[in-house]
């Protein structure tokens, strides 16, 4: 079986080049059939390499494909690394991908680019499978760059509108930016290191002392967390995600919720150890998780668009990620990588449903999207009518499946205890206190903001009245492609929680050991979670459960009746409320003052130095000046013999002059 | 009187030019020989027989290698191939005359006696050390063409060219005889050779009278070589005369002073060590002047025929410049650049004729958009202008190669970079040439004209203009036959100037 | 058959100047014929030197060497060699000729028998550069390629094409000819133009001469590279140049110039080039991100990817000048690249150009829904240009980047990192206009762009623009097919140019419990150590 | 005899001097005067100045005959120069009714 | 008599120069060339002062004063602008030149030698030795002016033929 394992990514890739190449003529079907039998055939090989893997004395399976880019000293294999981490991973990806993938085939069966999207989700597959598996820091950035690439035609899925296009762009070089400390990090690796491979830059880390100090572990990591802020959408690169939300639904779901935002996370997992050496850029990750996390959910708290408050919201949970990260807990941050996959999907794809129901009238999926610019919305020009939560309400009754599996997945989010969220929140939470007291006030701070908006969201949607009673009037349950993703994935958030249930509260935290062969290589660096004891935990959970309750609560109180008690409380605080409501106005800020003195910059070099300085003064001048001196020296050619002959007189001078010398 | 054959080799390829132009007149009595065909065709065969003739002969001579002489003429391997040299340009010339003449409407068998005069005069110019010989020389080769120059009667700019040439070509020619006169007073000789060893031995080397003596020859020979300051009637005499004729001033004049000058200043006067010295430091001030000037001036010029006149001028500087480095070898290079720069220039105003410009509509707006209508000439065109230009892998570039080498190798580094640069802003008046030919559309008024006007005929010029290209490629391609099978061999044997 | 044997290279670079006579010769009415004609011949060219150079073993050095003349005392040889520095750019170049010819076939109405002519002569040019041995052969070719190039922009051109053909050509010239007169120096000083015996006789000059010849090589190649500040001819030049012209211009004239330093500038002057090692980075650096930063503000499709070329081609001066083999092999690599995706770009514009007659980005605007295959084939060209993962951009900037961060000079790091900006500046360029012209509502002004477009790729378009799409995953997943053999002679070149030993970071090990000194400030001992005293040496 | 006596006395100096001062005069005119035939007198002038050096220098080399048989070369030389530049001073006369060398200058530049 | 012949040349070409009146002008020239004929015979050279009488005073000065009467050009004409940079400049030059020529004479030892040597040896020219001369030695150039007094009598007539 191991020699097919390379199909793994490779199959998704088969099926976007058949469905970018052929999709089209071939018809829906064979889209449908080759889109999702490609990922599922890579997600059942991954369980075959998964156990595989389990199999193997020392949960390692490398699989190598001979040479990719060598060079010099340089050396970069085509290889596959199947552990703990990359094999959960790779199962996350694959099966979460195919179900999505699933609920694709409902969500998007009107769209006339329905072989098009197929064969971007395929390539996203397989650039995340690339990400996940490879066994060097290029290859990863390989699919790192790929995955990226994918959230750009995905985000700009609908490039016949104005925004999506622009939010694509956004998404594609706010990750380039964050690339650049990825390529740099990998530069000092290398030099550091004389390698990128990860085993062996894992190895040759296991040897060294952690740095006092900023050396250059700490610049390494510190570019590579530049490039996961990037990626995973944290301050001050966070930007792009929210925008994000202009692609199909099932791209934000996996994409941008699921899987592609959580590989930064999953990079600072997988070169732990060479973290751990740098304690600076541990605390660096712990404080802009932190601050991630509290900025995007005071955000969250006002948005009106669905997917946005959504979308804020994981900007948040990655914040949490990497607060978790931040404090060494890299099992506890990527076990919330595990479960807010699982319940972030989950939600991403309940509110495709309820924005599916919500949509009446167009009868194509091309002209339903072609209205998310939002156009049309009379009441807030910034938000399509279909995803505006303000005129939803009282989907409960329409749509019950979805409002089933979307309460669980609000539990898990807000930390409902016994859920798989709590299990990986409070564990975070817990490690962050050990770290430093404010980071968990910070945390607990942005759990209550998370259970109000939460529960806003809920509320809004589903219970009260309707408050665009014609659009409820068409609201209707979605097809069985779509709900059954939605059971199977409240089915996943549910029993997520088995594989991490904190220790002190009687579970194990299995995650933990059964990751420990990845992140800490064989060595003991960061064994963290013994200088508590039960009881702090204990305390600390009640403390941040009650209040998160609590958030909970006055959340669903302030928007069961409507939305008077909201308006009247923004109405109260309006610069807060403005604030809020444009996001810090960083957009703008950005615009103002990064974009645009960047392009005054390359119009100044261009007119100024290119054309005026350069071409003018380099080049067309002594030109000019050659011919100004020709149409003097032909001012001497007067004409008239007589200064000819002076002008010969005056060389015999000069001759005798130099004769006589 | 008897000669003996050796004599008679040496005078033959003298007098075949010079009975060609004795019997042309007689020809040219006839009133109607405008319009009579038979009449033209009889003087041109004559002028071409005796050039061919004498060509022939040469040719022999050069294949034989015997160096006959006779009194103070000595036709050596030099001597050979300034005749070569001279009786190509004027086959050129009388070649493209025949179209030029039907194109301006007149045709005047004086105009071939005066050109076979002229290359008589040439032919001995270069073919003698003795100051006598090289005065009448010098005098039998201007005088026709200051008549030639003026001799376009039609055009009122014709005889002030004319007067402008020969005002000034006087004033040189009696400096010129002055220099030579201070040289044989102090020497008592008017061989310069034997003068130059006489005035060393008795050790007058450093008289002031010498040396003035040999300022004022330099003098005359810059002057047929148009170098500046003394170049100011090159762009008049040119634009006035017609252009064969111009061509073959430009060529022919200044090949064959400067194949004088090698003969008097590097050659006879060497035994003088100082004034060889004092020459370089002159030409070299001058080349410097001239190659500025001349190619300054050539910049701004709207007349394709001036702007010809000035590019022979900076020519002349990268000529003068082979004096500068002043080796053998660079003698070499300028005999090679003189064989290339003869089809370069020939072929240029071979170029006019065989457009059909006549008169004063000679602009480059005259030119515009004929490459494509003269496939051909339009080749050959951009051949003339690259190869001007000094591009490889044309002649043109072999011969500046040549130069700018020894230039270097002498340690004139800085004259060698002013060379480069002077080529480079004559590449962009010599691709104006060509921008007109290929870039530019012809002006609506010009088509209208054009339409009105019969076809240009010129198969004749259009020949000459064909091998002129062939020599320039050829330049490129057979560069090590020309340079060594025929400059080389000229200076070894001529001058012994190669080791 | 028995000359063919033993003169393919003879045969590779005349051969097409011979048919280009041909062709010229053949009447005027018969253009469709010589075009035809020029096509049929360029492809067998290209099939014959894939034949050939690659035939027995890939990449076995042939060459053909023979005295030629002496002029003045200096020996000429007809030398023509391939060796692992310029096969693949001799077959990229044998390659792009009918590639290009078949890609603009109908983009020309006028004078096609002539323009196929040009091609023709334009590829002896250029093949000869890159195949010539000896200098004084090579200085030939380098010339001989700007008349045939001078034609295609000057007659087929722009409504500027005057001054821009005018521009390239004297600016192009000028460089050339001071180098010449370098040329004539060094040959004077070692009796001939045998690149080796140059080379040697350079070595034995006082060092200030040796800087000052180098510097009239490296101006001669920076112009046709070509490096800030002498690259303003090339937006005039690839704007108002015919597509087939840009494409030949980027894709393989631009290549010279860094094929030039590492054949000639580097080897020749070893000491004088680490010496101006520096410099040239700074510039290369400055050309990676003045050209993004330009580039971004072009209003002109084309113009914009004459910028990015400014831009790319400084990551090649960058890796030449890091002295790294990792370097130097990414500034082979990313020559190569840049010929394919950049070459590539130019074709599309132009395809887009023949459609709607205007290359303005505002005019454009939702592309896409008009030219699906179109948009798709650029968006590929474009992800390669800004160097994505798996195509062929990504390897050889990855390579130079690391090459120069590891390079044994000083300021290799910093110039390491500032050039990575230059590979978000691409993307920002590159992709900004991909979503002005191709993405948003379809442009419905009745002057725009996008009204005139009709037609999506025909076949043979299509048949153009795959080979390019398989060579730009294949060289981005499999690049040793393109640099293996390049390796040996660049290690060799860098180990006889004695450049410094690549820098590493040395890091503290554990059973060490000294107080940590940041080691990126630590001196770096192992060979970095040793480095230190040469790259002192090389400054003084 | 020596110095200024050399030249006031008849000697070979006396002559030199002659001949250089005539030269001048002959360069003076052409560069001064504007009517051509006054430049062309200038130009006699200039020839006459080197006969009389030459003449001056065949006397002291003991009536050198050779010198005497380039003096007839110079005079017919003269006579030539004579007939074409007097031919082309008509011509021009002819076109623009005026011997002045100064208005005869339409090709410049 | 040096200086009376001498300065009647020079007299006579000073005037030339300075001559309002083409006419006077050319009459001055025939002063100048009467002078340098007695310098000729000064010099002990009959032949060529009767030679330098005929040719030049008869020949060409005639011709000179026959176009001179034909063209009607007794006065210069007016000039149309002042041009004083060509008159000092030339002015300049010609008194260089001439101070410059006294000088070079008084510098140069060969021709004092010569001058001393020469004195010694008068011999009178006599036309015996000339035509000796010129057809044992110079036949060639006796040739060529003849040629060249055909080739300036063509270009005359080239020139100035009516029809044409």
């Amino acid at each position: 079986m191991n020699k097919y394992y390379w199909l793994i990514p490779v199959l998704p890739l088969l099926g976007a080049v058949f469905n970018g190449l052929v999709g089209k003529r071939a018809g829906k079907g064979a889209v449908t059939i080759v889109g999702l039998g490609v990922v599922l055939g890579s997600l059942l090989l991954a369980i075959s390499a998964f156990f595989a893997m389990k199999g193997m004395p020392d949960h390692r399976l490398v699989l190598d494909y001979g040479e990719w880019m060598a060079t010099g000293a340089l050396s970069v294999p085509f290889g596959l690394v199947v552990d703990p981490l990359s094999g959960t991973m790779m199962l996350v990806v694959a099966g979460i991908g195919f179900l999505i993938h699933l609920y694709s085939v409902g969500y998007m069966h009107g769209d006339e680019g329905y072989a098009r999207f197929f064969s971007y989700m395929n390539l996203f597959v397989f650039f995340m499978l690339t990400l996940v598996l490879g066994s060097s820091l290029v290859l990863m950035f390989v699919g790192w760059e790929g995955v990226g690439l994918c959230s750009y035609l995905l985000i700009g899925y609908f490039f016949e509108t104005d925004f999506a296009p622009d939010a694509g762009l956004k998404a594609f070089l706010t990750n380039r930016l964050g690339d650049l400390g990825v390529v740099i990090g990998m530069m000092v690796l290398f030099a550091a290191f004389g390698t990128l491979t990860v085993s062996d830059i894992l190895t040759q880390a296991g040897h060294l002392a952690p740095e006092v100090g900023f050396g250059v572990l700490t610049f390494a990591t510190l570019m590579l967390f530049v490039g996961a802020t990037g990626k995973s959408a944290q301050l001050p690169l966070y930007l792009w995600l929210p925008d994000a939300m202009a692609g199909p639904t099932p791209v934000s779901a996996l994409i941008h919720a699921a899987t592609m935002v959580t590989s930064g996370i999953y990079m600072i997992c997988r070169l732990a150890p060479v973290f751990t050496l740098a304690p600076i850029t541990m605390d660096v990750v712990a404080w802009v998780g932190a601050a991630t996390a509290l900025f995007a959910a005071t955000i969250g708290l006002v948005q009106r668009d669905i997917k946005k408050v959504l979308a804020y919201s994981t900007v948040s949970q990655l914040g949490y990620m990497f607060l978790g990260l931040g404090a060494s807990g890299f099992a506890a941050g990527f076990f919330h990588v595990f479960t807010h996959a699982w319940f972030k999907a989950l939600l991403f794809l309940g509110a495709g449903s309820v924005i599916h129901a919500m949509h009446h009238g167009a009868p194509s999926a091309h002209a339903q999207h072609g209205q998310e610019d939002g156009a049309h919305a009379p009441s807030d020009p910034g938000v399509s009518p279909e995803q505006d939560l303000f005129k939803m309400g009282g989907l409960k009754a329409k749509m019950p499946i979805t409002f089933w599996t979307m309460l669980i997945a609000t539990l898990a989010i807000i930390g409902f205890p016994g859920t798989s969220g709590f299990a990986s929140k409070d564990e975070i939470l817990y490690l962050a206190y050990l770290k430093n007291p404010a980071l968990w006030a910070v945390g607990v701070v942005t759990a209550c903001f998370t259970a109000f908006y939460m529960l806003r969201l809920f509320t809004l949607a589903f219970l009260g009245k309707a408050r665009d009673p014609h659009a409820y009037d068409h609201a209707h349950e979605s097809p069985a492609t779509m709900t059954l993703p939605l059971a199977l994935l409240a089915v996943g958030t549910v029993l997520a929680v088995w594989l991490g249930w904190p220790k002190a509260f009687g579970g194990d935290f299995r995650i933990e050991a059964w990751l420990a062969p990845a992140t800490t290589f064989g060595q003991l660096h960061g064994a963290h979670g013994e200088h508590g004891s039960h009881q702090l935990a204990w305390a600390l959970a009640s403390v941040s459960t009650l209040l998160g309750l609590g958030s909970a609560a006055f959340g669903y109180f302030s928007y069961k009746d409507g939305l008077a008690v909201s308006a009247a409380r923004a109405a109260q605080f309006p610069f807060l409320h403005k604030l809020l409501l444009n996001k810090y106005y960083v957009d703008e800020g950005v615009e103002l003052y990064l974009l645009r003195p960047i392009r005054w910059c390359g119009n100044v070099l261009w007119k100024l130095f290119d054309v005026i300085i350069i071409d003018g003064v380099g080049v067309n001048l002594p030109g000019a000046l050659a011919r100004v001196s020709g149409d003097f020296t032909a001012l001497l050619q007067t004409g008239r013999v007589r200064n000819y002959a002076l002008s010969m007189a005056l060389g015999a001078a000069v001759l005798l002059y130099v004769f006589l010398k | 009187m008897s000669l003996t054959p050796s004599q008679w080799a040496a005078l033959l390829p003298l007098i075949l030019p010079a009975l060609g132009a004795c019997l042309i007149p007689l020809m040219a009595l006839d009133k109607d020989q405008a319009t009579s065909k038979w009449i033209r065709v009889v003087m041109y065969g004559t002028a071409l027989l005796a050039v061919g003739a004498s060509f022939w002969y040469l040719t022999d001579l050069w294949n034989t290698g015997a160096q006959p002489s006779f009194h103070q003429l000595r036709m050596d391997r030099l001597a050979q191939f300034t005749g070569i040299f001279v009786l190509v340009a004027a086959a050129l010339t009388i070649l493209q005359s025949w179209d030029h003449f039907h194109q301006e409407g007149w045709v005047k068998g004086e105009t071939l006696s005066l050109l076979l005069f002229s290359v008589t005069g040439m032919m001995l110019f270069a073919s003698t050390s003795h100051f006598v010989v090289l005065f009448l020389g010098l005098e039998l080769f201007s005088i026709p063409l200051y008549a030639l120059v003026g001799t376009v009667r039609a055009r009122p700019e014709s005889a002030e060219g004319g007067m402008k040439y020969f005002l000034t070509g006087a004033v040189a020619s009696s400096c010129f005889l002055m220099g030579g006169v201070l040289i044989y007073g102090l020497s008592g000789t008017l061989d310069l050779a034997a003068a130059a060893l006489t005035l060393k031995a008795q050790g007058l080397a450093l008289d002031p009278l010498v040396l003035a003596g040999a300022a004022l020859l330099l003098l005359g020979f810059l002057f047929k070589v148009s170098a500046v300051p003394f170049h100011q009637w090159t762009p008049d005499a040119y634009e006035a005369s017609p252009h064969p004729i111009a061509g073959f001033m430009s060529v022919a004049t200044k090949g064959v002073a400067f194949i004088a000058l090698l003969r008097i200043f590097p050659g006879s006067l060497a035994p003088l060590g100082t004034v060889g010295v004092k020459m370089q430091a002159v030409v070299a001030v001058l080349a410097v002047a001239t190659l500025v000037i001349g190619n300054l001036t050539a910049l701004v010029q709207t007349n394709v025929k001036r702007m010809l006149a000035y590019s022979s001028i900076s020519h002349a500087g990268y000529l003068m410049l082979g004096f500068v480095a002043g080796t053998p070898a660079a003698y070499d290079g300028v005999l090679f650049y003189l064989v290339i720069y003869l089809a370069m220039n020939m072929g240029a105003f071979g170029l006019l004729t065989a457009f059909g410009l006549v008169g004063e509509k000679t602009t480059f707006d005259d030119l515009r958009g004929l490459g494509w209508k003269r496939p051909a000439m339009g080749i050959s065109a951009a051949i003339f202008m690259l190869s001007l230009a000094g591009i490889p892998p044309l002649g043109g570039f072999y011969g500046k190669y040549m130069i700018f080498r020894e230039l270097v190798g002498t340690g004139h580094v800085g004259m060698a970079i002013l060379g480069v640069l002077a080529s480079l802003v004559s590449a962009y008046y010599y691709l104006r040439f060509l921008v007109a030919l290929f870039l530019q559309a012809p002006g609506a008024e010009a088509e209208r004209l054009a339409s009105d006007r019969p076809a240009v005929h010129a198969p004749l010029a259009g020949a000459t203009v064909l091998v002129c290209a062939a020599i320039v490629l050829a330049g490129g391609f057979l560069q090590t036959f020309l340079a060594d099978g025929f400059a080389r061999r000229a200076l070894v044997d001529g001058l012994g100037l190669i080791r | 058959m028995t000359w063919l044997n033993s003169h393919p290279l003879t045969f590779l670079v005349f051969a097409p100047a011979i048919l280009g006579f041909l062709i010229l010769a053949l009447p005027h009415a018969l253009g469709r014929l010589s075009r035809m004609l020029g096509f049929m011949g360029a492809l067998a060219f290209f099939v014959l030197s894939l034949a050939w150079l690659l035939g027995h073993g890939g990449g076995a050095d042939i060459s053909e060497r023979a005295p030629w003349f002496t002029l003045v005392g200096l020996p000429v040889d007809y030398a023509l060699g391939v060796d692992g520095l310029n096969l693949w750019l001799v077959i990229l170049t044998t390659f792009l000729v009918p590639l290009t010819m078949l890609g603009t076939w109908d983009s020309l109405k006028d004078r096609i028998g002539t323009f196929a002519a040009m091609f023709l002569l334009l590829e002896t040019g250029m093949l000869g550069a890159l195949m010539a041995q000896d200098l004084f052969f090579f200085y030939l070719f380098w010339e001989a390629m700007l008349i045939p190039m001078y034609f295609m922009i000057g007659v087929w051109g722009g409504d500027e094409r005057r001054y821009a053909a005018n521009k390239f050509f004297l600016f192009t010239l000028s460089g050339s000819l001071l180098w010449l007169v370098a040329l004539l120096y060094l040959a004077n000083k070692a009796g001939g133009f045998n690149p080796a015996i140059m080379g040697q006789a350079a070595s034995a000059l006082p060092f200030g001469v040796q800087c000052w010849l180098f510097i009239a090589f490296a101006v001669a190649f920076a112009i046709k590279v070509p490096l800030f500040p002498l690259h303003t001819w090339l937006p005039d030049a690839h704007v108002q140049a015919p597509t087939a012209g840009s494409v030949i211009l980027a894709g393989v004239l631009l290549k010279l110039g860094g094929y030039g330093f590492i054949r000639f500038a580097i080897p020749m002057f070893p000491q004088a080039a680490l010496h101006y090692a520096q410099p040239i980075a700074i510039l290369s650096v400055i050309a990676i991100i003045y050209g993004a930063l330009v580039a971004m503000v072009q209003r002109d499709i084309k113009k914009l990817v004459a910028y990015s070329s400014v831009s790319h081609m400084g990551f090649v001066m960058l890796g030449l000048a890091s002295f790294t083999v990792i370097g130097t092999q990414g500034a082979m690599l990313q020559m190569l690249n840049h010929g394919i995706s950049t070459g590539a770009l130019f074709l599309l514009v132009g395809m887009l150009y023949d459609r709607a007659h205007t290359r303005m980005i505002a005019d454009f605007g939702g592309v896409a829904v008009k030219m699906p295959v179109f948009t798709t084939f650029f968006l590929i060209v474009t992800l390669s240009s800004i160097g994505l993962p798996l195509t062929n951009g990504f390897v050889g900037e990855f390579w130079i980047l690391n090459g120069t961060f590891l390079s044994g000079f000083s300021w290799g790091r910093l110039y390491a990192s500032i050039a990575t900006s230059g590979v978000l500046l691409g993307a920002v360029y590159m992709l900004w206009m991909f979503k002005r012209v191709f993405w948003g509502p379809e442009n419905k002004d009745e002057d725009s762009g996008t009204h005139h477009l009709h037609t999506d790729l025909n076949a043979r378009e299509i048949a153009v623009m795959l080979p390019i799409v398989v060579l730009i995953i294949w060289m981005g997943v499999h690049p040793r097919t393109f640099v293996a053999v390049s390796e040996a002679p660049v290690t060799a070149l860098l180990k006889e140019a004695k450049a410094p030993a690549p820098r590493t970071f040395v890091l503290k090990p554990a059973v060490h419990e000294a107080p940590a000194v940041p080691a990126a400030q630590a001196p770096a001992p192992r060979e970095g150590h040793a480095a230190e005293p040469a790259a002192h040496e090389v400054h003084r | 005899m020596t110095g200024m006596d050399a030249i006031l006395h008849g000697g070979l100096q006396g002559y030199l001097v002659v001949a250089l001062l005539l030269f001048s005069i002959g360069l003076a005119t052409v560069l001064l005067r504007r009517t051509l035939l006054l430049q062309f007198m200038g130009v006699e002038l200039m020839l006459n100045a080197a006969n009389v050096a030459l003449l001056a220098f065949a006397r002291f080399r003991g009536g050198d005959a050779q010198a005497m048989v380039f003096y007839l070369f110079i005079i017919a030389v003269a006579a030539c120069e004579a007939a074409v530049g007097l031919a082309l001073v008509i011509g021009l006369f002819r076109h623009r009714d005026t011997t002045d060398s100064d208005r005869a200058a339409s090709l410049k530049q | 008599m040096f200086i009376t012949f001498a300065l009647i040349t020079l007299l006579g070409a000073l005037g030339m120069l300075l001559q309002k009146n083409v006419i006077v002008a050319g009459l001055c020239m025939v002063a100048a060339f009467f002078g340098v004929a007695g310098l000729f015979v000064l010099l002990a050279n009959p032949v060529a002062a009767a030679l330098q009488i005929i040719v030049y005073t008869g020949a060409i000065m005639v011709l000179v004063l026959f176009v001179i009467m034909m063209l009607n050009s007794h006065e210069e004409e007016k000039a149309q602008t002042p041009r004083p940079v060509q008159r000092w400049l030339s002015l300049a030059l010609v008194a260089a030149l001439a101070f410059g020529a006294v000088k070079l004479v008084m510098a140069s030892a060969g021709l004092k030698a010569l001058a001393v040597s020469g004195a010694a040896v008068p011999r009178a020219m006599t036309l015996q030795k000339v035509g000796t001369t010129l057809f044992a030695d110079h036949l060639l150039g006796f040739e060529v002016a003849g040629l060249l007094l055909l080739a300036a009598m063509i270009g005359a007539v080239a020139l100035t033929k009516r029809d044409l």
